[in-house]
């Protein structure tokens, strides 16, 4: 070792602080947003080291005007489009409804996706059925917009009669193989290489199957993202690793996950796995990148990851009160403003929607939401009416019931 | 003296413990700014700085990774994963190097460190916010695990833990953050200022670790309950008009097998209770020992209490969790048993 | 029927398993080209390809969740963990969801995967080659846990594992690969060919989990062991002249208990041995059941023989590992008292 | 979900392979080695982003002909290059001797790092007293040049009556504080957040003391490989990452842990953290690098992850025979050459060293080493002479021993 005595000042601990807390005035007007269409968009299969800049851009296609421009634009017809609208209409009136159900005690706890309804509901499109989702809590749009319905999910997070889990999973833990939808984890991270095992299995069987993998930009910093990453960039497995970077990891800012790096988007480099950035709050820009992505799973071309950037409007959950962290105002302020009402612009913009057809259609939504949770409530709720039974609790632990779980099963009385 | 509920009595340690070594630090998911999702660390970055309380990546091995360096360095850290049920991605780092380091190094490296983290059921938190993992810690030599039942307990053990010289996991039963809950839900839970043990000295105290005490005196059954389950257990007691004794064990590794065998040689009957799901649990180390140190003494098999065998199920919390009636049946059963 | 040795009756099994079903995957750290550290897997890429038998990165984590994604798809993974001593990364991976996937989806997803690994010491392998984790898999709900003792259970049971709807956790006692090893570890092994349960059909067999068998019947003690610890136990009743009946769990969850409570009952004394560490490992549950099950036919308390609670030593392999001297002091106490 | 009814052509899965398995002939002729000296030197302060390109070259600073040249040139005087290749002569010289007692019985097991000595020789060189390595089972060269007495590595490696560690550890699991030397653990990549936490620890302390993680190729596949480069990142820990990429992880080729990225050094650039990858065979060069970093890291400007591009000459272990699964002479051809006789040539160019001094020094070494051996010996082997206490087994689990250890001891006996 060198002893060399040269002086050198006392180190210091960095710990990442987020711009604005409460009582800050939060302004991103000078946050550089990169103007709609103007990225560019590489062939599938083109040498993913020619387009490294994607994971430190982002990816738009609406601009201000509510046009749709440049190469990512002209993916989405105006029969998606229009779905698209009503697809996150529909989340955003199921998820008030159900925080409302939460508050008046008729179940335990919810998580809403608030402003981050154009994600799941575009990225479910540029699927095929057979195809698998590794969904985190936040991607119920990707049940609903495939059609999932609605008052299963109701069912389910009042853990009543009719609950296809039983009531045995916290509310929203949803799962449905035949929607492609993979039993949620509360653990995150976990579902990460889960995902890339189930695209090996695809590519292992000769299959055409893709899988996509979900993840917060907080749970990045789970060590199963690695995992993920590691497997997916050996055995080019067939799936579409998605981030959903929505600024917060319950009171903690992306920052602390995120670090000295750029963007989440670029972990993927260093795996050699192609990394986009893309607005997340914008339908036809996480369409147009979804679709792209898929395609390169499809075609055998291997992994990419996707971060799409947008902002948690509410709470991280019921339990959460996120005025103790950040501003109120923040999500107002926000630059990529809300997925729906720019949707809904761009389709009056073309002529196909109104503000009218707007308010119509919300009743119409909203209406359709009431008489779910009314034929849910019928089966029960948490703690009144039809209940799943007690003996089903020790059902499903394994195939077979085990003597062990039996006896325990007669000692319960049940 | 002052009423705490156990959220600010074990806030109150971690700030005792700062306040008289600089070399304690706090961090975790969610730990700094906010204070913690139970609130437990709140204030204590705004006392300390971010520089000794702070927000962590969400990365369990790197959490207890880092604190294992920096206890290594000299740092004395008291870390919080924010579910127990979410200890696992951070097993390797407990078992294999936290547990393992002073006698691999022959004491040249050491890991004092604190690993807090709510546990237990009762606040439907389904499968994944409801987990008892303590025995999945007490089968590893060179931890000590602890659980505390009470305000008072709590802030003596954990303020034990942070200044013992080995790495102690800390499970802090969140049923009682706020009071001394029974198992009986479907009451109101008295919250701790009434109670006599949520009143705590401000100051520096200790509770040692390696000590059980006796919550209540008994002459016919002893009753080994720890955690949620000694409040379980008293209910039990009161509903059946058995003359249970009540050891609270507070520490499970190391335990305090003198108090438990000098128990149940004087009842000739126990009962163990605990949360977690019965196969393999702690329970079954507690009956092993009893039945090897008391064996003569018994007068009917050791009964144990647990959790069902299945994964903590959401709508059927009640059902699962070994509230007073199970303990109650126990009971009864071991003193048929003549 | 084929002479084989417990490395080769674990080949054969995979080898069954793949050729009967083109499900079956095969992969981990080293068993593809090399086919693995202790050649368990070799041979099995060159017949069945790559596609088939591969080797992983050294991301355990990892080897298991990409099991269980394979597993949701529908293959049957059987994957290899190089050293039971290196499974804690994959901890939460099999912990909370392997083992929980089937329940929190009510069936709508499962995890049919197998997951080996070389389990115990013997083999001067310090800390870090010589651990047997049972006990933190029979703890979990979900999972099941099988120790062969021998080459021709060993393919059995592996089939049978492989071939189960559930995620099942396969340790494989190293110290028995090539041989019967007794704990005489200055005597020289017999070899497996020597051995009549060295004999294996080369074809397909299942030995089905979940039963036990027993390996020498007896009248005096009921000795409960599995995996190397059976032939430990044999030389200890040899040596000792005591007759006992010596209980081969072989699966650990779901556990036998009917055999076991049948041979106590028969006996009126038991004791139970593994090398894992003694504070809350498997043993304690085996006591724990006998003494309820059998608490009226006992005539003296379970006895557990185990390893110590210490990391596994290097230097003091022998003093550590519960061998025959140890197994016959507990055999002679548990008759001493009447 | 879209319909899409193209047809699309199966998956496949790609499994990555080695250029060569044994029966083939290895040529790496074709293999692009950067020239010494052509790679340039940026600040230390410097912008990470202006020099990504570090990490897909090597730096390199010894020529064919044995000159040093370049910008990473001169930083090593002539006295600190004769210690280099003295201190290499040594752990070669122990490697050899150590292998040997265990084949010969005298041990369980040993690991050589034959052809990776100028790594960890030169490295240490560049810290100060007080700083901390976290070593693989691969970083003897730390202890030997940083003048740990051999007789305490044989005694450790025997476990024989003056172990330090008293027989309690696998041999060569080393541990000494008093020398920068972290206990090395069995377990891969576990020690690398730990490395990340004690510079944490050191910033936290304001001291001024540097951390140095270390970790193999194969083992930056584990996921606390990520937990050390997201803590790394987030909190700009004075620490050094260093990756030995020798090519193989036992009977695995480094493809399979790098997939598709370019380099293992490149991990580093999606965390923001810069990366340099360097000629591991190449003393000067390892020693400017690793100068580098740890002064980067000394100025509080944060981690930098070093990878050292080398090849693992012997078996993996004692317990390996690399004959089954790579071409016997691939050590011969792989292009770096060999550390020793590259610092030798250079030492000889300058009239600082012959073939003869060369010759006499290696005898003189291998006396030293069989000095030693002998001493060590007098202690015991593994299976022969003194031994550590049987009793010391239930030491040290704990600082005080709690009741059930006493009475295990007590029932053991001892
Ligand atoms: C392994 C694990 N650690 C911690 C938690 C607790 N937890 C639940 S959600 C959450 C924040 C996740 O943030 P992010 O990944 O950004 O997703 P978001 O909630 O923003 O969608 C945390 C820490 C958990 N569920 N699992
Ligand atoms: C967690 C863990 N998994 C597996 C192993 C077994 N193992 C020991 S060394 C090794 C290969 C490591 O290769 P690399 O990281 O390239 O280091 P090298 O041996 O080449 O120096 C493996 C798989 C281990 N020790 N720990
Ligand atoms: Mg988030
Ligand atoms: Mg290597």
């Amino acid at each position: 070792m060198t002893t060399d005595p040269a002086h050198t000042s006392p180190l210091s601990l960095t710990v990442p602080e987020p711009e604005f807390r409460p009582g800050d005035k939060p302004d991103y007007s000078t946050t550089p947003i990169p103007r709609a269409g103007t990225v560019r968009r590489p062939e599938v299969d083109e040498d993913p080291e020619q387009f490294r800049e994607l994971a430190y851009t982002i990816i738009r296609v609406l601009n201000r005007k509510g046009e749709a421009v440049g190469p990512w634009a002209g993916l989405v017809d105006d029969e998606m489009a229009l779905t698209g609208l009503k697809d996150m209409m529909k989340v955003r009136a199921f998820d008030a409804r159900m925080l409302m159900a939460q508050r008046q005690g008729k179940t335990s706890f919810y998580m809403q996706c608030l402003g981050e309804e154009a994600i799941a509901c575009a990225f479910e499109k540029a699927l095929r059925p057979g195809d698998m989702n590794f969904p985190t809590y936040r991607q119920q749009g990707l049940l609903i917009s495939g059609g999932y319905p609605i008052v299963d999910m109701m069912n389910q997070i009042y853990s009543n009669e009719r609950d296809p889990l039983n009531g045995r999973q916290l509310p929203i833990m949803y799962s449905s193989k035949e929607h492609g939808f993979f039993s949620i984890s509360g653990n995150l991270g976990t579902q990460y290489p889960q995902a890339v095992g189930w695209a090996m299995a695809s590519a292992i069987s000769g299959d055409t199957k893709v899988a996509a993998g979900w993840i917060g930009d907080g749970s990045t910093a789970e060590s199963d993202f690695h995992a993920a990453l590691v497997f997916a960039s050996t055995y080019k497995a067939p799936v579409v690793l998605n981030i959903v970077n929505n600024q917060w990891a319950i009171s903690t800012f992306q920052g602390i996950a995120k670090g000295g790096s750029g963007t989440f988007a670029a972990r993927g480099h260093g795996f050699g796995i192609p990394a986009l950035r893309v607005d997340g709050n914008d339908y036809l820009a996480v369409y147009a990148v979804a679709k792209w992505a898929v395609e390169r799973a499809r075609r055998n071309l291997g992994p990419t990851v996707v971060e799409y950037v947008t902002y948690r409007v509410g709470g991280h959950s019921t339990s959460d009160d996120p005025a103790a962290y950040r501003p109120k105002e923040e999500s107002d302020v926000w630059p990529l403003g809300d997925p729906i009402e720019r949707l809904k612009n761009y389709l009056v913009g073309r002529g196909l929607w109104s503000e009218d057809r707007h308010t119509q259609y919300k009743a119409e939504v909203e209406a359709e939401i009431l008489a779910a949770q009314k034929e849910a409530e019928e089966h029960g709720t948490l703690h009144a009416g039809g209940k799943p039974s007690v003996r089903d609790m020790f059902e499903g632990v394994y195939k077979e019931m085990p003597p062990h779980l039996r006896r325990q099963r007669q000692r319960a009385g049940v | 003296m002052a009423r705490m509920t156990m959220i600010e009595s074990i806030r109150s340690a971690m700030h005792v413990a700062m306040d008289r070594d600089e070399k304690v630090v706090v961090f975790g998911e969610d730990v700094g700014y906010f204070g913690g999702v139970f609130r437990c660390t709140q204030g204590l970055q705004q006392t300390f700085g971010k520089n000794r309380c702070f927000d962590a990546p969400i990365n369990e091995s790197g959490i207890v990774g880092a604190a294992i360096g920096m206890a290594a360095y000299g740092l004395r850290p008291c870390v919080e994963i924010q579910f127990a049920d979410y200890v696992y991605p951070a097993y390797d780092q407990i078992v294999s190097e936290a547990a393992r380091l002073r006698y691999r190094s022959n004491g040249d490296f050491t890991a004092p460190i604190t690993i807090r983290m709510p546990t237990g059921g009762g606040i439907f938190g389904g499968q994944t916010h409801s987990q008892s993992p303590e025995a999945l810690f007490t089968h590893v030599s060179g931890l000590k695990v602890v659980v505390p039942s009470n305000p008072r307990d709590a802030k003596g053990l954990l303020i034990a833990a942070i200044e013992d010289d080995d790495p102690v996991i800390f499970l802090e039963p969140k049923r009682l953050y706020n009071g001394p809950f029974d198992g009986h839900h479907d009451k109101p839970v008295t919250p701790w200022s009434k109670h006599e043990l949520g009143e705590v000295d401000e100051g520096h105290f200790t509770v040692p670790l390696g000590k059980a005490v006796t919550r209540r005196e008994g002459s016919q059954v002893t009753i080994l309950a720890y955690g949620t389950m000694v409040h379980v257990a008293e209910a039990a007691v009161a509903e059946t008009g058995i003359d249970g004794e009540i050891v609270d064990l507070r520490t499970l590794l190391p335990l305090d097998l003198d108090a438990i065998v000098a128990s149940v040689r004087k009842t000739g009957r126990c009962v163990v209770v605990h949360e977690a799901t019965l196969t393999s649990g702690y329970g079954a180390e507690l009956a092993a020992l009893v039945q090897e140190h008391c064996f003569y003494s018994l007068e009917a098999p050791v009964q144990r209490v647990a959790g069902w065998d299945t994964p903590y199920p959401h709508a059927q919390e009640w059902d699962y969790f070994p509230g007073p009636r199970r303990v109650a049946e126990a009971l009864t059963t071991v003193m048929e048993d003549v």
